[in-house]
């Protein structure tokens, strides 16, 4: 089922904790463009759109949204002190060059190992991989955002993926609504039960053993 | 250099016929060119081949081009915000090809200046690197990914003089310098034309040489997603 | 971004050791960084490996290291402006290799954007590419050539702020910006540094994200081979 | 054995003439720079410079220089309006894709098919291609202007190259102290005989067959 605003935001603070002080960041649309949100104003992180901009700052008041100044999902936004503008080859450039620390995105599945599906669901339209696979590929961490199970309550945390794989082990770790789990060399270590879920609530909506 | 490459739309858009492999410059709309748009769809223009990073929105950018079912076939990134290209893709009244964006962007740079392709390992380990040729390359694996070309290349940008030298604007920047470079001719609708020589020379992004023809342009004629 | 990366020179040359793998910006001698060169000189560092697009000349930029008997290997376009890194390459003192220029600027390129290479036909029907792995592309051949990195590129500037965003000046600019993403730790030697904000983000073309150390240059300190 | 100041200039004014109005042009070391000097003020030519400039102008008044604002070969110019500063990637990125309309510049052999060969001499020290390979194999119209013989008297224009080829079939047109020849497809046509030589003295200072 999907997720509520309450907590949607509630993921996105979680996420926001995991941003450290001189990061790169990348963040995907959905839930991850919230994050942004809960960065306290004192830590200096450097947001990296990938349709060209180094430096997005927040939204910009209404009314005074600037139609060429957007992030990857077409949002308006601004800048701050620092930032750039440069085309679509060196925004890329800086993704496989492995200058992203972070980039924070969304999910149909994960893996035990950190296998990635977000991109193809079988049956339905392929809307294409965008930047999805670069990011996912070349961060130097990913984590993952997503509602901890399926709209018909199936876990979308496995053991191995049923879907296409968007890049093999490459989520480090996955934040949902119910809890926050570490992808390991030895399997998913979960860190945190997010209230009001329980323990076994988290365990039994889970399709991977959770070591804890 | 005075050589004059100022023309009327109407001249601009000889080049664009039925079938054309027309390449675009744009991302989700933003750096699309709207005239142009707006004379290819006025023009009645139909059959295109389209080359770009994505599909737009249906009533945004080269998107309007599939709303008007003016499009054969597409090389992009993905059509995740367009679904009446993706309705189109299904019923397989378009042929459509992904590439990992930061992919697409390399091998139309690549088309711009003169090379075969490019060697890139994303996408490894995934389908999108199926029935791909691959390399190995000091021991570590790599796709060999052809270089991109188009017959028109259409851009948008914020300033141009006569000779072509052009001036983006922000994030409208995106994959307009490669498509500029990449086409056999390239149309650049400019939003101010201004003197040649009043362009800072350090602060030109596309050299005039990559460009053959510059329009006026008259602006953007479609509300944004986000101003709905 | 408050992430300050001016440092001395001394620290700056911490990483520049014995046996480094070491490319550089410039053209001619134009755009090589004077002070890190004199700093390395100074520094006693020798055994290099270097990568750039030439020689310079004996008295003018990366040459003076030649001179100085700093150098063991040299990827490059050419070295016919420096007669004594051609003696020492006739002498066995160091290995040089060479390839066409806008095939070497590709190569950094590559290295600095995360590609394995490029196809490129320059060279091909020449003994430019005997010995070179090709691969054919809808039917053309190509050579495939391998992305170059070092372990520490440096670069002259005419601005950067302490996030490392860079600007160059005029002709200057040449290998520079490709020298600046190719590398494991880049080193900008910048004539001006201003405050982070201040330069216009539509004309940064080197995004700070790719430089590790801003140092002040101290400037040119030769005499151009013109003023003789 | 080395071509007189008279000469140099004679052969660079005869060159000049091959320049259209419109054309980018690129003009290698030595006498292909001097051709710059013969093109009238009115006509306008874009001259390519592969160290990243397009649109150089003149040269500087002495005293006026821009250490930073050099030609290919290091030497200080200027900016016609129009110009442009670029990397090298640019600059060669130009080339490959075939924009100049024409380059000039010096051989040591050239063959009846327009083979080119002027960066290898056998046992003498090889101090690279630079750009020249680029160039060559690249421009629309390639121009050699060299001395009719070398330093021992023996020719330059050959059947078939001896040394190391540049590139293949490339050169349109030879000018040299002697004459001006153009590479045709079916061998070397002899367009003019430049004074004071004579019919029989350029015929025999070339090592292919001339059509006259």
């Amino acid at each position: 089922m999907a997720l509520g605003d309450v907590e949607r935001q509630r993921i996105a603070r979680r996420a926001a904790l995991e941003i450290k002080e001189g990061m790169t960041v990348n963040l995907g649309i959905g839930i991850p463009t919230l994050v942004a949100d809960y960065i306290p104003a004192e830590q200096s992180v450097m947001f990296h759109a990938e349709n060209g901009i180094l430096g997005v700052g927040p939204s910009p008041e209404t009314g005074k949204e600037d139609e060429n100044l957007c992030n990857a999902g077409g949002f308006p936004v601004t800048l701050i002190p620092g930032a750039s503008y440069f085309d679509s080859t060196l925004a890329f450039g800086m993704i496989r060059r492995g200058l992203i620390d972070l980039t924070i995105l969304g999910a149909l599945e994960v893996s035990e190992k950190g296998d990635l599906a977000n991109w193809i669901v079988p049956g339905k339209k392929v809307p294409g991989m965008g930047g999805a696979i670069d990011l996912a590929q070349k961060s130097r961490r990913v984590i993952v955002l997503m509602n901890h199970t399926d709209g018909k309550g199936r876990p979308k945390i496995v053991s191995t993926c049923s879907l296409p794989l968007t890049a093999p082990r490459c989520v480090h770790l996955i934040i949902t609504e119910r809890a926050v789990i570490e992808v390991q060399e030895d399997g998913l270590a979960l860190k945190e039960v997010l209230s009001p879920y329980s323990l076994q609530e988290v365990v039994k909506a889970t399709g991977a053993p959770l070591m804890y | 250099m005075d050589k004059n490459k100022v023309v009327s739309m109407e001249e601009a858009l000889n080049a664009i016929k039925d079938e054309t492999c027309l390449m675009y410059g744009g991302f989700g709309g933003v750096g699309n060119p709207p005239s142009l748009i707006q004379g290819i769809l006025d023009k009645g223009v139909k059959g295109l081949h389209l080359i770009g990073n994505d599909a737009g929105f249906p009533e945004i950018g080269i998107g309007r081009l599939f709303t008007a079912e003016r499009v054969q076939t597409l090389i992009t990134s993905h059509i995740g915000s367009n679904p009446i290209a993706g309705e189109q893709m299904n019923q397989g009244k378009i042929r459509v090809t992904f590439f990992p964006q930061g992919t697409l962007a390399e091998k139309i740079r690549a088309g711009g200046v003169g090379l075969g392709g490019i060697l890139v390992d994303v996408g490894l380990g995934t389908i999108a690197a199926m029935e791909k040729m691959t390399t190995k390359v000091r021991g570590k694996e790599y796709i060999i990914e052809p270089a991109l070309t188009g017959e028109v290349g259409i851009v948008y940008a914020k300033q141009g003089d006569a000779y072509g030298n052009l001036v983006f604007d922000k994030s409208a920047r995106n994959f307009n310098p490669m498509v500029a470079m990449a086409s056999n001719l390239t149309i650049a609708e400019v939003e101010e034309i201004v003197p040649t020589g009043e362009l800072d020379p350090e602060g030109i992004i596309t050299p005039g040489i990559f460009v053959n023809y510059v329009v006026q342009s008259e602006g953007v004629n479609w509300p944004w997603h986000w101003e709905t």
